[in-house]
């Protein structure tokens, strides 16, 4: 449909995974050392899709995230420091240690949000999209969520919403087969949870390989010039498969091993890096990006670990614009 | 100087903001094309445009979260829910994302947005379409929450939502619709967190809202024809809340009656009353007492709904008994 | 698909709706009256859905209805003398006043309940179904609702949640063509509300010509015995009109005149009490059927006069099991 | 007599109550194979089987819904909600359906079901996964609430729910999961609205909830160091209510002071301190003082979350302020 994204998006999509990848072994480090308080969602195996669509992205555009957010924050060029100590919970956190890793937000970066009630973000995306068709401002609202999302009301009534109005909206459900420990198949009337419902809303079903960068950036860039056409939103269904468990504290037992192992064959990571050397690009180049991935993600836990713990003036502030929480004269 | 309806004094009081701001848009069911089922949204298509005055599906969570969203982007919606009994499909939205986004983000998000809703009963439409429920909006942090009960205040303080930065919501009280009241001419706009004393009198305190305000004034003047002065305080916003002026009036009086339409337990009267129990304890002379609608859903039938809503004559019984 | 339904069945379905038209013409001068209080919402127009599945429905299966729940209580043959008085807010009512028009419920006639939330029980009857599939009771919950309901989150999860545990109801969409004052088509992404979402739940779309009886008894018959048979739920797009306005305060004048007349011309009992007599069923029969509903009318309405004003007690009656209200000792 | 995890003890008294009654059926997400996020429904499926325990979808409508429809029908269902934070997407069926439908049909429907839900702070989960939402259940007529802090009152209370023949909410507290009490052996069954006085003193009265019971009880150990001997009431329901222990105790102590997670707006607290101040005001022999949450949202960060749930040193500086 799209030609193959050019060399620079190639690069740049590696760079975001193994940024993402880096991180997130790190923060399971620190987990298991007590640093990380609170749960964590990660995206380990996942990454391709956040990656995709942070190069297909505008920086205008806007993401809505799950608590599974770490990737989709990262994907657009949130530092890392503040993003780890807030998994630390530390005073220099991205949001000062008051949201924690469930609600990653840097609304500097476009970064919208990251939402802990399954479906909940769907309809405040549409929202976001309606702002961008009223001012014309040209900017898309991508949402990023689960399988297991798309069997929640809101996901229904965002959905057609967003339809009726030709919003330009990117809904992306990756369909990583699980719920937290039940699988998807066994809830759902339909075997694709998304792409078997686009039609209750006009909507092309859009099924992709979730562990493919490439084919991941084709259809984000045909969805998003979609959007910024005016021709409303869509409803991409990428299928992948998460490394680890649901959250920190699942260990993923529930899962088939033949199955884990069949999904680990398909590292989104490896295969990509692998592909980027067989067509051409030079190992150095790759291995400098895994090299500065590295460092930044060192820098990061550096500088978060430095981190106070939050203030306790905090604790009030923030309830309201003017700063503070006062509900009475 | 104009009388004006408290349902033409929605209207107004968005024409008015909408005409100031272009990034005001109103999105609900059955406003614009209909001009709302309470017909408190008449002319507003006409005058602004389907852009701007937008008909949805029956889809609350899908309104709200859209209002949500724009408001985070620039815009500053005003969204509609029909009967404020149905915040309750879509309480998350507002009791979980409008409420704590700018917390959880440690400010970074501006969410300044009015959700408008027909609370309250006394229109003999059963227990899904007649309850008070400011009192779900004031235990959420990070809700400011608004109750008129006159058409001057209606504009006023729908104004003053409009043009607040953070979330409002702005209960109007249904059986108040067809009331009517002089507006003054010209910009309007007043403020959150103000009460106004209705009346004032030496012997009690008697706090209301909304619908029980000109209830509560009824009975006042029935007790004035026994000898009993009471002060009528029209709080007019739960969040914020004008703790001095009830204080105040407590001191004086050393006696407090709240009237409210919220069900027994746990409804603003129950705040107000534990505010004063703690700070103005030495002030009472008396035990506080709470009139309310007792705990049960509201029935249809006019006969059983009148009994269940406080009246004038049980605010007043009400006032005696806690005057000892 | 199945044989047209026999003269019996015929017979009472036009006996059905012929109480429901005149039921809700006298409650409609009541209420112009001053006697009906509050709100109510007429199926003027609408009357063959009701009818036939109350034909087609064993006396053990259950009915679901909204606020426009008259003729679903008709149908389910309970007694119109209560169910005036409820409309009229008396103590003789079917539910002694505290329900009104809104809520008509009669359990022992298994019509389980009108709800006024949109939405709300569609869920609810997938729990009887539920039920009935655990007791293998062989009954099906059968759950009425409009074209603007199918754009709420309820009706998304009530759906999926049948299909996936096949369970034994059968929803029915009564596509009236309108909401309140808004037409469905303005903002539904899809031309069909209903139908064209029964594939996001793994079923067939089914659509029917609400304002033909015979049409919509065929339907019901499939899906019920459909449902009986375990094979799950079925969902039903019964395409009808109401003659008036959304509710007793609405003249319905958003509506072109033309569309109004064309659909007036397709009077359900109308066109039903010609077929009939086409079909060589006497007129004095049906004469006298019309009798007996206009007979059953009178004495309603003057059983619900005479009934008194709900005594005080019952305020506070009601809550809890025990028959009051108290939440403390 | 055996020692019991509160975790353990939720699937130990709905083990008691599946095995005595075959219409006791449980549906939610992941309480089935995986045995619950929290581990408390572990090896149900296993007894009962998957006609008996049902994971669902990630629909609380339809859960809950389907719950509501279940038991109009003749089953008891024990539905889950996950996180009581949850029930905001699903409030509809809960607070206008649920909670409604014997009133409005005179009688005609049973509801036998009780909701389970984890409720409650102090996990590092942030704002939308901590919340203390007991008093949205305490404000709306028609549901009972019960809370309980022990692992005996958990089993004991749970089974009295699954009998009571009228919807019940249960909230279970998260961070008491890992808590051990001793359990008695055998069946047991509890009584929903009976407060248990778990100290007694006679300087003040300290109602509490769940969590902040251990917490009030340390409180009152700290007291006790310095000459203030407390009364610690449990008040294990909210709905039914035991007033007359509560006012049975401020009468000997003549001062209350409650101590509630819920945030500082229309808590539980304040309908307690209301009834206090017009039923018992004079016995008070000072103001009554609430112990809450402050009215934010909770913070993520262990810091800041332990500065916002009410602490025993908190407790403790509180009740000293009360006594003056
Ligand atoms: C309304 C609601 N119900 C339940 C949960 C608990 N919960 C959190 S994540 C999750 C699973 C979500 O699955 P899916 O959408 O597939 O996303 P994934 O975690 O696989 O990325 C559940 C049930 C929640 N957060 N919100
Ligand atoms: C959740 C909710 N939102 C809005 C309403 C107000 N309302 C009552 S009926 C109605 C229109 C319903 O349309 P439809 O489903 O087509 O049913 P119809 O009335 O046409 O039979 C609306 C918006 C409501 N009762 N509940
Ligand atoms: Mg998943
Ligand atoms: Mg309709």
């Amino acid at each position: 449909m799209t030609e193959p994204p050019d060399i620079d998006q190639r690069l740049t999509m590696f760079e975001l995974m193994t940024d993402m990848r880096l991180f997130e072994k790190r923060a399971y480090d620190l987990f298991l050392q007590g640093l990380v308080k609170g749960t964590s969602h990660l995206s380990l195996g996942q990454e391709a899709i956040a990656a995709a669509f942070g190069a297909a992205m505008s920086e205008n555009d806007w993401t809505f995230a799950t608590y599974r957010g770490h990737a989709h924050t990262l994907a657009r060029r949130v530092p890392m420091g503040p993003v780890m100590a807030e998994l630390l919970g530390r005073d220099n956190g991205l949001m000062r240690g008051k949201g924690g890793s469930m609600h990653l937000t840097s609304v500097p970066h476009h970064m919208m949000g990251s939402y802990a009630i399954v479906g909940a973000h769907l309809p405040i995306a549409v929202g976001a999209a309606l702002s961008a068709s009223y001012r014309s401002s040209g900017q898309v609202a991508v949402c990023f969520f689960g399988d297991g999302t798309t069997n929640i009301g809101a996901f229904h009534e965002a959905l057609n919403l967003a339809a009726v109005w030709q919003l330009p909206v990117v809904f992306v459900c990756e369909n990583n087969l699980y719920m937290e420990y039940t699988a998807i198949g066994s809830v759902t009337a339909v075997a694709r949870p998304a792409a078997d419902r686009a039609g209750s809303y006009g909507l092309e079903p859009v099924v992709v390989d979730g562990n493919d960068a490439d084919a991941v950036y084709a259809v984000a860039v045909a969805a998003m010039s979609r959007a910024r056409a005016g021709d409303g939103p869509s409803l991409i269904e990428a299928v992948t498969y998460r490394h680890g468990g649901h959250s920190r504290a699942d260990p993923g037992k529930y899962r088939p091993d033949d199955e884990v192992a069949a999904w680990l064959e398909r590292d989104p990571i490896v295969s990509y890096r692998a592909r980027l050397i067989a067509e051409g690009v030079d190992v150095a180049l790759i291995e400098q990006i895994e090299a500065e991935a590295k460092a930044a993600v060192d820098a990061a836990v550096a500088e978060a670990t430095a981190g106070a713990e939050p203030s306790a003036d905090l604790l009030e502030m923030h309830v309201f614009a003017d700063g503070g929480s006062s509900w009475r004269n | 100087m104009a009388e004006l309806t408290y349902r033409d004094a929605v209207a107004r009081g968005i024409a008015q903001e909408m005409t100031r701001d272009e990034s005001v848009i109103m999105l609900g069911e059955d406003i614009a094309g209909a001009g709302g089922v309470f017909k408190t949204t008449v002319g507003l298509l006409d005058q602004f445009g389907p852009r701007r005055v937008r008909d949805t599906p029956i889809s609350e969570q899908a309104i709200l979260g859209a209002a949500m969203g724009a408001a985070m982007t620039g815009l500053r919606p005003i969204a509609e829910v029909m009967f404020s009994d149905f915040f309750a499909v879509c309480w998350d939205i507002v009791a979980n994302q409008i409420a704590k986004a700018r917390y959880m983000t440690a400010g970074q998000v501006d969410l300044p947005l009015v959700i408008r809703s027909a609370n309250g009963g006394g229109s003999r439409f059963g227990a899904q379409h007649s309850q008070s429920v400011e009192n779900w909006a004031m235990s959420i942090p990070g809700l400011k929450v608004v109750a008129p009960s006159t058409p001057e205040d209606v504009v006023a303080l729908l104004a003053a939502a409009v043009r607040d930065p953070d979330p409002v919501l702005f209960f109007e009280h249904k059986s108040l619709y067809a009331s009517k009241g002089e507006v003054p001419d010209g910009e309007l706009v007043g403020e959150l967190g103000q009460a106004a004393v209705r009346l004032q009198g030496n012997d009690v305190t008697i706090v209301a809202l909304a619908a029980m305000v000109p209830r509560a004034l009824e009975a006042a003047s029935q007790l004035a024809g026994r000898g009993v002065h009471a002060t009528v305080i029209d709080l007019r916003s739960l969040v914020p809340l004008d703790v001095t002026t009830v204080a105040e009036s407590v001191t004086a009086t050393g006696h407090l009656v709240t009237v409210e339409e919220n069900p027994r337990l746990c409804g603003w009267g129950a705040e107000v009353v534990s505010i004063v129990a703690e700070e103005c304890f030495y002030d009472l002379d008396g035990p506080i007492v709470r009139v309310t609608t007792p705990h049960v859903p509201l029935p249809s039938a006019d006969a059983l709904e009148d009994l269940a809503m406080p009246s004038a004559e049980r605010i007043v019984a009400e006032v005696l008994r806690a005057l000892g």
